[in-house]
């Protein structure tokens, strides 16, 4: 939310945004299951121009033993960007933003993971952002939630994150670079769709009530497009592998 | 946090309390604990204040030193928050650089300030592009009994709003006030356990509750931040509910803040 | 001790120093026990202008176990400067100096400490410096002994500290920011008051073998008057816990 | 590399495949396995390249940044290397600051583009003394299955074959290519294990494998550099062996490295 | 150090010596090791120094940089001061940032030369406010045998005063020697244990040690520092004792230091 | 391998080279075993300019205990440079430089000690370079296998360091440091000299085939050379030990 150069319009007459997107349009998502051959889960996303994996390790023995949970599995998220994925060079390594967005994602995927069925376990969870537009967070949960479906590990539902905002007075969905830096308000959403369970939920920014309202909304109803997706990549995936055995 | 060591025994018997609408401290769900501000007393810095929320202490020092502007704003002041969770305000805390929690914590308070231009950061220029003043926020928490995120973002704020631009000490004139822009957002905080959902939770609340929301508002009741924490989840009532009740609570805050920072007339320098 | 001014006179014609005390008077001091709710004993100390907490927590099971010692306890100090405690920001996180003074103050206090009582204990000392002007480590000092105190730590005697030094040649109590920049000799003492141990003891500067004794004579006198400050503090609390029992 | 977790059942078992002439994956003793090299995928990267060499994959992303020239050579850009084996690859890779496996591999990719001079630094000083270009290579394991030299060195030389110089990012005009000054070495591995010498080893190779030495070739069939790892020795004239299998395999890796940067006519910039 | 490590049977044995008026090595209890300093001996370093005492080896080396100076001091040099306790050195050592223990060392080091000014800081100074001479100070300890404190002081010391200014390797003219101002303090050092106080204590001593007290005097017999060490007291009358022992032993350590320093008359730069 | 002065000439039209010496003599080494008093073993090497110390600390229990190999000895390297030992002041502590070499020289010597007859032990080998010139790893690992034999760890051979290269287009024996700046190529080596194997190579620069070959015979005819004066010294410290014995 930085200061907008006054001549800068996000919305034009016509209602169209900077991108040439509707207030309620999504930017383009591609999701694939399964790409990496190490993890035991993984996912690949391409969410406007954010590219993500993520891949997940576990369910395994947690160690040193003195750490492990006699009641439950531990879950533990890392959100990383890539050095090369910003316009200025990142330092490599964990810095303040990463470490509280790992904090968040890992505490809102946490939920949805049967960690009662695993004591004693840990799943780790990695979310490296390679190439990095607005969003990263959301698409990285995105992605983290399939990764977990693919490798096996139990869940009450598949998680899905997506952001609404408001840019020049207007409530919209997934804001991009532009639209986030100059906007007023970004709220990005994570659900379990099935119950609609509000698992991550951050806002900075200006709303009123009302208009908060309208963007939960809005979110919610990204996070169901995504949803979709989420589940079609795994579809594809095991129908792959399928027919592979079938061979 | 350190949620493996409390007895379930604990757990069940709040959540019993819960049932039959109580709190372990006494309290009602949507009653705040005692608050008390405190400013100016740290003679060192530029400005200090001490928050007392229930048991739970904080002190808030604010420092200025001058130093380079970033290369994309060069015509404002920097500011920067730290958050030190020292060894003496909970056996949990441990001593070294901050952990996650310290970092969410320092990040939750920056952003409310920062969002909502509570200083006039463009003020603090003192040569475009190459030396403005930049403001240290250090949030020292002394005494850990719940909610630091509402304590440490009111005190912060106290010490801001009571804080001076330390001319003197850099030969450039009388020290003068730290210009302040906007009217700041009070931040409440609620969690939710056994199906209740409580402000202002006392530690032991936090320990065995699924699911944190704090929301920050402004004089107007408008939605300035918010941040939910924890592995439990909300429902859209829920969150719609918790926002209602940081509004109220909000204005009452805001009135002990402005009375203990001066600014009881609610005007603004 | 840096090099003074030429112009600036830390001792008037009237004997008297550069804050008005006399050569042989302690800046003001109050002592609080208690102050705080979760640590197991708490103390704070106003010093002159120096404003310090100290906190006690134990003794506690020493973790993890191969540290254990088998026949005392493990005493750690920590002594820490708040950010914006001193003139320029002082960046968070112990440094080199800060480093020493835990030491030297851990070992002194680790003495009067009963630790072959409590084997396979440990007690944390954390001492916070919030508004800081000279002296910082004897009213650390002094500060923690009643902390360990207040946490019922069994102990042989209440520690105290006090510093003595040399001031434009004159051998002086208690040295303020100036007479520490500017003197020619600054020397923390700390004792066991009852049977005049010296627990910790450092000097630099410059001091005859006569000056010597003669500032160490000072310190052990200002000693002894905190010593009975502390024990006022440690009774008027022990008063109101009384009170409030009784009620 | 976690050798003491490997059953010795499976260390004899290859053994026992090695003397009866097989490797675990069927490949023969001199066969590398399957290489893509794709570039320009990092739109935010100034030259990016993945490479999938088996399972391995490899993303190199190349920024270039301005800084200070070192004082004894203000006439010339910097070189910076760095290799990050991050957990995602594999179960072994911890978080945090590059181990010494990370450190070596950074450093014998780097001097490997350093010593041949790959790039033109000398064309990439913007103010002698003052400001030049600081050109980072950052390597970042995505998935490990063996053999993270070859597939590293090869990701790095492909991503700064095809990067450009940012002048529109700093306003100094259009991006134009980096300047590429040499011809790259082809780095070529190969571990001994149970009596044999195979090259581009895979993970199971590389547990078990008692030594390892890679050897960079440039086009001519000249020896660029060299580094041998692991505990285990080699004769004489296993080096030569491996010394003379590397050229013939730096000749076959180049054409698919020329191919996939647009070099194919082996004419540079 | 590692005080659980050594068996009670070990400290009740020389408690027993102590009795009968005798040390673990056969000294008197007044009575300094053999100690040897020999300087010049790093031809990279611009001063170094090697201290034998007993069995403890310390080598000192200095370096002279180019730095800015602090801005409360523009004209004079920078020293600082740095204390390695590296592995080499005794199983207890371990590799890594300097514990308290290297920190303690180096700050009472540094504190002995920095407040007897040994060294003119003043005409360290290349362009006020600008550009000084930085002096590093580096303590490698190589052989742990007790008593680092003064053995290390002493080869700072040493280093010292046999140090040359590098104006050549900086292109300003011949290098000149460093510039002394005032005697270095000669650092002593005392354990107690088992009612005894022993001068220059061995390891042995030392891990039995109750308390330590180091006193560094000058040459008219003055008091210069004093660093009490560990978790026992000292009376008033042992405190006096051991200044006067320190200032005996410190004339006889002191004709060594100027014989090995090529200072034998007393003469100073 | 800087980009070389134009007027400098590294070898003479006598064939000598910038130092006097033939492309193929070595720098003066003198070796001595077990300098030090604390370690199990050590050796003190001065090779050309450069002066190193090597100590060994083992075998003796791995701990923490999870970290010890049930079949072999762990050996640990660790190269390190003193801050003062170069031309411009080193930071203390570990650089990426000193991090390969521990490496790539604890590998080389792990291969020779018998590590299978000291199962869950640690082997500790510290090299300390107090005044460095060109070729420290290869005089840092001849000094340290000294100190090995000291320690009386068992070994399979006494492994040995040296050095050749290219210089002005000829092939040279251990490079000093003007010819390490300014030469084509540089190669470490080091055997074990009883069979010739080869420990550890490397090598930067620019070698044809036959010239790696004329280069590696020329190392290990070096390390012959060298492998003497570590027996000598050896020997020379057995000597003085029975004779102190017989005394």
């Amino acid at each position: 939310m930085s200061k907008k150069p006054e001549d800068l319009k996000l919305i034009d007459e016509n209602g169209r945004r900077i991108d040439g997107r509707k207030p309620d349009e999504l930017r383009p998502v591609k999701i694939k299951a399964g790409p990496l051959y190490r993890a035991d889960g993984s996912c690949y996303i391409e969410w406007g121009n954010n590219k993500i994996l993520a891949a997940v390790y576990g369910p395994k023995e947690t160690l040193p033993r003195h750490e492990q949970h006699p009641l439950k599995a531990i879950v533990n998220a890392r959100y990383n960007m890539a050095s090369f994925s910003v316009e200025e060079r990142k330092r490599p390594g964990p810095d303040r933003r990463s470490i509280e967005i790992s904090k968040v994602v890992g505490e809102a995927l946490e939920h949805i993971i049967l960690v009662e069925k695993l004591p004693r376990a840990t799943i780790d969870i990695n979310i490296e952002v390679l190439d990095a537009d607005a969003g990263t967070r959301c698409a990285g949960l995105t992605a983290a939630a399939v990764a977990l479906a693919d490798a096996g590990i139990p869940m009450r539902d598949i998680p899905v994150a997506c952001s609404a905002g408001k840019v020049d007075g207007q409530v919209v969905l997934d804001l991009c670079k532009e639209e986030d830096n100059y906007g007023e308000a970004d709220m990005p959403v994570a659900i379990a769709p099935r119950k609609k369970e509000i698992l991550l939920l951050q806002m900075d920014g200006h709303l009123t009530p009302q208009e908060f309202d309208e963007a939960l909304e809005l979110a919610i109803k990204g996070c169901e497009i995504v949803s979709k997706l989420q589940k079609e990549a795994l579809l594809e995936k095991y129908i792959k592998e399928v027919g592979r055995e079938n061979e | 946090m350190s949620e493996s060591v409390v007895s379930e025994i604990k757990r069940k018997y709040m959540h019993k309390l819960a049932q039959a609408n109580k709190r372990i401290d006494g309290r009602s769900f949507n009653e705040y604990r005692p608050l008390r501000i405190e400013t100016g007393i740290i003679k060192k810095a530029e400005g200090s204040a001490k928050v007392e929320l229930g048991n739970t202490k904080i002190l808030v020092g604010i420092k200025l030193e001058q130093g380079e502007p970033y290369p994309d704003t060069p015509d404002s002041g920097v500011l920067t928050t730290n958050a030190e969770l020292i060894p003496m305000a909970s056996p949990e805390f441990e001593a070294g650089p901050p952990d996650e929690n310290a970092i969410e914590l320092a990040r939750v308070v920056d952003r409310g300030i920062r969002e909502t231009e509570v200083i006039d950061l463009e003020k603090l220029c003192i040569e475009p592009g190459e030396k403005v003043w930049i403001v240290f926020i250090d949030i020292h928490v002394l005494d850990y009994d719940g909610n630091l995120f509402d304590a440490s973002s009111l005190a912060a704020i106290a010490a801001l709003l009571t804080a001076k631009v330390p001319n003197e000490r850099f030969d450039m004139g009388e020290d003068e006030p730290l210009p302040i822009k906007n009217d700041p957002p009070i931040s409440c905080t609620f969690v939710k356990y056994g199906g209740v959902i409580a402000v202002d939770p006392c530690l032991e609340e936090e320990i065995i509750a699924e699911a944190r929301l704090t929301v920050a508002t402004d004089k107007d009741g408008n939605i300035r931040a918010m941040q939910k924490g924890l592995s439990g989840s909300f429902t859209i009532d829920e969150v719609r509910k918790i926002i209602k009740a940081a509004v109220d609570n909000g204005a009452r805050i805001r009135k002990i803040l402005n009375e203990s920072t001066g600014r009881e007339n609610g005007k603004e320098n």
